[in-house]
């Protein structure tokens, strides 16, 4: 029995899984932190499952990565932002923007959307005008023209618009924008398309494409394009924050996006503490209650022994996940109840093995040295038998946390998770729910089970790095 | 007789588990007064559509707004909404242990029926076959190579399995289903995508067989993958211990071959207690096999588990809970049937 | 100088429980009766199951009797609760077998020798220290400085039962259990233990209930020897003459089975007690050593004789010296 | 001829603090039908020569020569399947220390015993059913003890059932490790008598391992005391118990207890060597009452003060070879 703590150490030091386990830790650890301290806590019901945040972001598209290893160059998504403006006057007083941008690009960009934000005017609201110049010079006039509408009536001038939600037009959708480009591709190519087979075609290939010989607008004009806004204003006080012109690319950020447009890298980081912190919650309540009955049932016996028992038998043979799901169902979808529920379930596996532990602690002649010196059962508990035990409570404490972070996954992947709390589970719901796998969004579905496993696997290899110190008969022969 | 005597033990403290557990849910379901709420919907649909059969054939609408009052009164006293759901309890086990669960609300069976008793009988069995074959398989895997491995522990067979099991643990049963589903049926297009059959399922009974064997490659090697990492790992821990016993020692010096001493004298004895660890373990499986049948959409109970929370099913899934508890007892008496045979020394 | 101890036709059972519902009791102490004075060693010999130390654990109340009565130094404390048992846990202490078991590995000399000061309120530290200084002076555990920061895993089986007698002494007891002290300590060195143990008697004038199954070690270490049975008292008696006049059939065959070192022992047979002993849950009827009993008299299977003192200080149960029997348990006794 | 020629034996361990030297060069004869009885106090090596003899060597073994030559084979020369084929329990077997755990818990006992005929001698189950009924007769087991499972079976019993399991193939050599040590004193003195009767009636050559001088005086013939990886004494029994030569086995029989006689007992101070790196020179030197100079830094010779009586000391050898 006499093995010291460096020995202890020392053996599990060798061992390289168990390096790798801490590695790891340390890693989560440092992403938990730089994320809770970068993100708003109520990241998940105002941002996450909010769609209008993620409206200008790409939907379902790889992370742009991976152009490294394809052939085909796909166009990246851009976000052009300018508030420098300079106000005009001839006949109309204006506030012109000029917004120039790259493309180079084997396939259309997905999308396009115009927003403008911090609109002051004192008299008729004023009407913006779009014009798109591409590379080759052609210019696609008036592309659109949106009058800002007027002002309810009762407010006083200064009329203040736009500050918090700016003023979007998502061209695709825009009935005017199809209509100028109808007319752009008559007066330039005289062909005769109409707006509604424009939309149905998607207007990316008319904005960035020119014709090849049958008129199919397939090769893209690669260049500088120019975008013009011009603010028609009718009060020389009336004056506009910035505008904002989305290129809504084929390929995004480190880890792409979902059909929703959410930018994954953003869902999975937050993943990291809200996986943690469920992992450890639920494994540290669970290891208190479990150890706690546990040494009482095995030091005291009798009756309290025989009612724990009764009760762990009980629930060790109820099947976790269905009680899980109807208990969450029942009881509501919120991170607590999945917590008390978990740890409800978990404790009684570990009360019986602590409790044949501290029998077997109990048979060594020191117990009953001490209980002959006079000392009291809670003093003989504290100093004699928990140390004894503490270690082995350790480990199934390590050993816990992956078990809670892959419950709480199933319940999300389930649908039962909770929605103000984003986690990879949900995010692989989602998934599967929109048919990912099936669409080949590898980048949906992949990540975020790998870091389910990946943050599972570095407490499990460190549980298995501690187990044969804590348990000598299991050391490995040399 | 030893054998009936501990069994009939265990057979009454699992039976007592099953009473237990359909307790612990009716009062919950009570208390959260889910089943009030639940009821009161049944009626008033109920209630709904006999007014509608009420306004074709009586005119004036004081005396339908009576009888419907009237027919809502002997409904709420029917299902018992009168008195506090205490009262309820009794007759709600009643039901339930003698499996009239009622009725689903959306999902029914290929002959149509929503009754949860058919919906449950035409489903079972498919889950229990996914269940029996993955976790004989896991069984089987899991000596066969926790044996082998512990015999050279150390080596690099030893180091790779260890790391095996933890990956085995740690990876969601659910989510391997959906990257097998992507690779194999998306990319590779090699084996189908879910399902029990191909969509007009051959006729020929060793074609529709094959045809079977093919959907349920994927659901089972995932479910394999998931527990085969536990009995792996157990039966080396346990054939480990056992190797280090005085008695193996008088094998050997007894001049028995090697796999006799094996098999004979460190499996067989490790038996027992890797029997008692899966048990334990098996709590989980059952919630891996609900998973993977969403996954590959295999029309067993798991499925059936989630149709009914998409749809906020409620009777069903309380049906669902109980029946996959009683599965799981069952399955653990009959594990627990093998452990009394195994080891000679229980006696209860 | 009044007795230490008082024991009074002593009962204390163990309950098994025997399948889910009925429990059966072990009649582990089965009516024993002896005195021991202050300053003497009372060896307590017999095989293992015979109870000898259910009774050393017994006359602690570490286990609670269920008939007869115990006296300490004057004082009943038969069926005294344990909070009203504090002063007994400072007079009375125990030493246990298994060096590697009786003292807790996690914590080294000095936190081992302090448990009992502490919570016997001995407050000072520096009370403590000076103390458990002198104690382990006096077991020749040298130099102390040393040892008191050392752990249990660091020191040899003896130097471990050294620290145990140290512990033991602590608080000035007057009754010392020592059960098997020294059985799992190598030859060579068990007597140098035993040595140390009856200097420790000498100078504190301690009396010693010294449990073994080892008879030759008895002779060399106490005053008297007792032979237990199946949770009775068979035999009682000066050691030398115990050892070398048995009367008790049962005294006689366990000192014949034990060899001396002699190279003629490989020739001869030696006489043996037949059988396996009795277990104590239903014990044989009348004389519990008449199923193995060469000299087994009629009498024998029915009555049970009783512990009678034959000659001056010598007791033994057997009908071959005396036709006394054990009336009935008295009424009132908690069965 | 004889039954057992072992000459210059080394068996060492790797260990976390380093190379045990278990048995350290050990040479030992034993004739037809003689018991030697193997005395030494806990980590002598006496433990291990028994490994060594039946080649039942633990995974961390380091060092295994010397020769073991029985009935004339040399057996160092023969490889493991060879070994286990034709040496083990049919020419040796062995009764383990503490024979609780030597059986099977979840096989019946009478089948464990009736192995070695089913596997050496591919004899049918019911046919070595009678043999085993009849060896256990011959130790005084119950024929329904065939159908027992070891935990049925009191402490007395297993002992009986271990030692019928050694004696059915009637090898003509068996080991015996302690095999009463944990046995209580009247169940001993039954073995030691059953094992008396045994070597009587077979003529089997026995070694008898105990840490109990006394207990070895009950069978040996001849006797070796080890200490610290060295047979430092072996001869009759007579001579080693009467006149004893090495002054270990001189403190060793001084502190073994007499009961029929009166002799205050002594003991020897300090602890047994640690084998790892045990003391320069003679290993017993630092706890040696005749120590001299040249026994803490030259080994001792072997010498040989009166016929058949074999002492490794250099109160007999002479200082300037």
């Amino acid at each position: 029995m006499g093995f010291s703590a460096r020995d202890a150490l020392s053996e599990f030091w060798t061992s390289r899984t168990s390096k790798m386990g801490v590695a790891l830790i340390v890693i989560l650890f440092g992403i938990s932190a730089y994320v809770l301290v970068s993100y708003p806590l109520n990241f998940g019901t105002q941002y996450w499952n909010k769609p209008q945040h993620w409206a200008d972001y790409p939907k379902g598209v790889p992370p742009s990565w991976t152009q490294t290893f394809s052939s085909v160059r796909k166009p990246e998504h851009m976000i052009l932002t300018t508030d420098v403006s300079e106000k005009r006057t001839r006949g109309i007083m204006t506030i012109d923007f000029n917004i120039n941008f790259d493309l180079r690009a084997d396939i259309f960009p997905q999308f396009t959307s115009f927003s403008l934000s911090d609109l002051t005017f004192y008299d008729t609201p004023p009407i913006i005008h779009l014009t798109l110049t591409k590379p080759d010079g052609s210019k696609i006039e008036d592309l659109l023209v949106e009058s800002v509408p007027y002002p309810p009536s009762g407010q006083e001038p200064p009329y203040v618009k736009y500050v918090e939600s700016p003023l979007r037009v998502y061209m695709p959708g825009s009935p005017a924008v199809r209509n100028a480009i109808a007319g752009y591709l008559r007066t330039e190519f005289g062909s005769t398309l109409t707006p509604l087979e424009i939309r149905n075609m998607g207007l990316e290939q008319f904005l960035f494409g020119s014709p090849d010989e049958e008129g199919e607008f397939t090769n893209i004009v690669e260049g500088t394009y120019n975008l013009e806004v011009q603010v028609e204003i009718f009060h020389e006080d009336d004056t506009v924050g910035s505008v904002k012109f989305v290129v809504g690319g084929q390929v995004y950020g480190f880890m792409g996006t979902d059909t929703l447009g959410r930018d994954l890298a953003v869902g999975l980081l937050f993943g990291f503490p809200v996986a943690l912190f469920i992992g450890f919650i639920t494994s540290t309540l669970t290891t208190i209650v479990g150890s706690v009955l546990g040494i009482t049932s095995g030091y005291m016996g009798g009756r309290v022994d025989e009612l724990i028992q009764r009760v762990c038998d009980v629930l060790n043979t109820l099947p976790q996940l269905p009680i899980l799901i109807f208990l969450v169902f029942i009881l509501g979808q919120n991170i607590w109840n999945i917590i008390v529920v978990l740890v409800f379930f978990g404790w009684s596996g570990l009360t019986i093995l602590i409790r044949s532990m501290v029998l077997q602690a109990k048979q060594e002649q020191f117990i009953e040295a001490s209980i002959a010196s006079g000392a009291s059962s809670r003093w003989i508990m504290a100093r004699h038998i928990f140390p004894q035990v503490a270690p082995f409570i350790f480990t199934q404490m390590i050993f816990f946390t992956p078990g809670a972070i892959l419950a709480e996954a199933a319940l999300s992947f389930l649908g039962l998770g909770d929605p103000t709390l984003p986690t990879w589970g949900q995010i692989l719901e989602r998934g599967f729910q929109t048919g990912a796998i099936f669409l080949g969004y590898w980048w949906w579905i992949i990540p975020p089970g790998l870091l389910i496993v990946v943050t599972s696997l570095c407490f499990v290899f460190i549980a298995q790095g501690l187990e044969p110190v804590v348990n000598p008969r299991l050391r490995r022969m040399r | 007789m030893r054998l009936g005597r501990s069994l009939l033990i265990k057979a009454l403290s699992l039976l007592m588990v099953v009473v237990v557990t359909l307790l612990l849910m009716n009062v919950i379901l009570g208390a959260t007064g889910f089943s009030d709420r639940m009821l009161g919907a049944l009626v008033n649909e109920q209630v709904r559509v006999y007014r509608q059969g009420l306004l074709g054939t009586i005119a004036n609408p004081d005396e339908i707004t009576r009888i419907v009052a009237e027919h809502e009164e002997t409904l709420r006293r029917a299902y018992g909404l009168d008195q506090p759901w205490v009262m309820r309890l009794p007759q709600m086990i009643w039901r339930v242990m003698t499996f009239d669960l009622g009725e689903a609300k959306s999902s029914q069976t290929f002959t149509g029926s929503t009754l949860i008793k058919d919906l449950i009988a035409e489903r079972l069995p498919k889950t229990v076959l996914l269940i029996t074959t993955s976790v004989a398989l896991s069984a089987f895997l899991g000596i066969t190579i926790g044996t082998k491995i512990a015999t050279k522990p150390g080596s690099r067979l030893d180091r790779f399995f260890s790391n095996y099991s933890a990956f085995s643990y740690a990876i969601p049963t659910w989510w391997t289903g959906l990257v097998f589903i992507m690779v194999f049926a998306v990319f590779l297009r090699v084996l189908p995508a879910g399902g029990m059959y191909s969509s007009p399922p051959p006729t020929e009974s060793i074609a529709r067989f094959l045809d079977l064997l093919l959907h349920a490659i994927l659901p089972i090697s995932t479910l394999v993958l998931a527990l085969s990492g536990a009995w792996i790992y157990m039966t080396r821990t346990m054939v480990l211990n056992t190797a280090q016993q005085d008695f193996v020692n008088v094998a050997r010096a007894k001049g028995l071959p090697e796999n006799l001493v094996m098999r004979r004298y460190i499996v067989r004895v490790a038996a027992p207690p890797i029997l008692t660890n899966v048990i334990l373990g098996l709590a989980g499986s059952i919630g891996g096999a609900i998973l993977t049948e969403t996954v590959f959409g295999w029309p067993g109970m798991g499925l059936l588990y989630w149709n009914a929370i998409v749809t906020a099913d409620e009777g069903l899934i309380i049906a669902l809970t109980f029946i996959f508890t009683l599965i799981y007892v069952i399955a653990r008496m009959i594990l627990e049937v093998l452990y009394v045979i195994l080891d000679p020394r229980v006696e209860y | 100088m009044s007795d230490i101890l008082e024991l009074h036709n002593l009962r204390m059972y163990y309950s098994v429980r025997k399948g889910f519902f009925k429990t059966v009791p072990v009649k582990a102490v089965d009516g024993v009766s002896f005195n021991l004075p202050r300053g003497e060693i009372l060896a307590l010999v017999g095989e293992s199951g015979c109870g000898k130390t259910s009774l050393g654990r017994t006359t602690l109340r570490l286990l609670e009797p269920v008939g007869g009565k115990l006296i300490f130094n004057g004082q009943e404390i038969t069926h005294q609760k344990q909070k009203d048992l504090m002063w007994l846990r400072k007079e009375a202490q125990i030493i246990f077998q298994d060096p590697y078991s009786s003292i807790n590995p996690f914590m080294n000399i000095h936190q081992i020798m302090e448990e009992p000061l502490i919570v016997h309120k001995v407050e000072d530290p520096k009370v403590r220290e000076e103390m458990i200084h002198r104690a382990l002076q006096e077991v020749r555990l040298s130099p102390v400085e040393e040892v008191v920061r050392k752990y249990p895993h660091m020191l040899s089986g003896g130097q471990r039962q050294r620290v145990t007698f140290a512990r033991a002494l602590l608080l000035d007891p007057i009754y010392i259990v020592a059960d098997e002290p020294v059985s799992m300590i190598d030859a060579s060195s068990r007597v140098e233990l035993l040595r140390v143990l009856s200097n420790l008697q000498k100078i504190h004038n301690l009396s010693i209930l010294y449990i073994t199954h080892d008879i030759s070690t008895a002779k060399y270490v106490s005053d008297n020897l007792a032979v237990m049975y199946v949770g009775k008292m068979v035999e009682k008696g000066n050691v030398l003459k115990v050892t070398e006049e048995p009367m008790h059939p049962y005294t006689q065959g366990l000192i014949s089975s034990v060899p001396d070192p002699d190279p003629n022992n490989r020739h001869a047979f030696r006489e043996v007690i037949p059988g396996e002993p009795p277990n104590a849950i239903n014990p044989p009827p009348g004389c519990r050593f008449h199923t193995r009993c060469p000299h087994v008299m009629p009498i024998c299977h029915e009555k049970e004789p009783k512990l009678i003192e034959v000659e001056p200080d010598r007791f033994t149960a057997c009908f071959l010296y005396h036709k006394e029997i054990v009336e009935e348990e008295g009424p009132g006794d908690k069965s | 001829m004889m039954v057992l020629k072992i000459r210059d034996l080394y068996l060492y361990y790797q260990t976390l603090r380093g190379e045990v030297k278990a048995v350290d060069g050990v040479s030992l004869d034993i004739e037809p039908g003689e018991a030697l009885g193997l005395v030494g106090e806990s980590g002598c090596g006496k433990t291990s020569m028994s490994l060594g003899i039946t080649r039942l060597l633990p995974k961390n073994v380091e060092t295994y020569k010397g020769s073991i030559e029985l009935e004339g084979v040399e057996l160092m020369t023969l490889t493991n399947e060879q070994y286990r084929n034709d040496v083990n329990w049919q020419k040796i077997s062995m009764v383990f220390q503490g024979a609780m755990n030597s059986l099977n818990p979840v096989l019946k006992v009478g089948p464990q015993v009736a192995e070695p005929l089913v596997i050496h001698r591919e004899m049918k189950e019911e046919q070595a059913k009678v043999e085993v009924l009849e060896i256990f007769d011959k130790v005084g087991l119950p024929p329904e003890t065939y159908d027992r499972y070891a935990h049925e079976l009191s402490g007395g019993m297993k002992q009986r059932v271990v030692v019928a399991m050694a004696l059915i193939l009637n090898p003509p050599f068996v080991i015996l490790d302690e095999p009463t040590s944990a046995l209580d004193v009247s169940i001993q003195a039954q073995t030691m008598n059953l094992l008396k009767r045994l070597k009587k009636e077979r003529d089997i050559a026995m070694i008898f391992i105990t840490h109990d001088i006394a207990l070895s005086s009950d069978i040996s013939d001849k006797m070796a005391v080890m200490y610290g990886g060295h047979i430092v004494e072996m001869g009759s029994a007579e001579q080693v118990i009467l006149s004893p030569k090495h002054p270990y086995t001189e403190k060793l029989l001084a502190s073994t207890p007499r009961l029929r006689s009166y002799s205050q007992p002594d003991f020897i101070p300090g602890a047994p060597p640690d084998l790892v790196n045990p003391p320069t020179g003679c290993n017993f030197h630092p706890r040696c009452h005749m120590v001299m100079d040249i026994c803490r830094e030259r080994d001792p010779p072997t010498c040989y003060p009166e016929e058949g009586q074999r002492v490794e000391c250099w109160l007999y050898g002479d200082k300037n070879e």
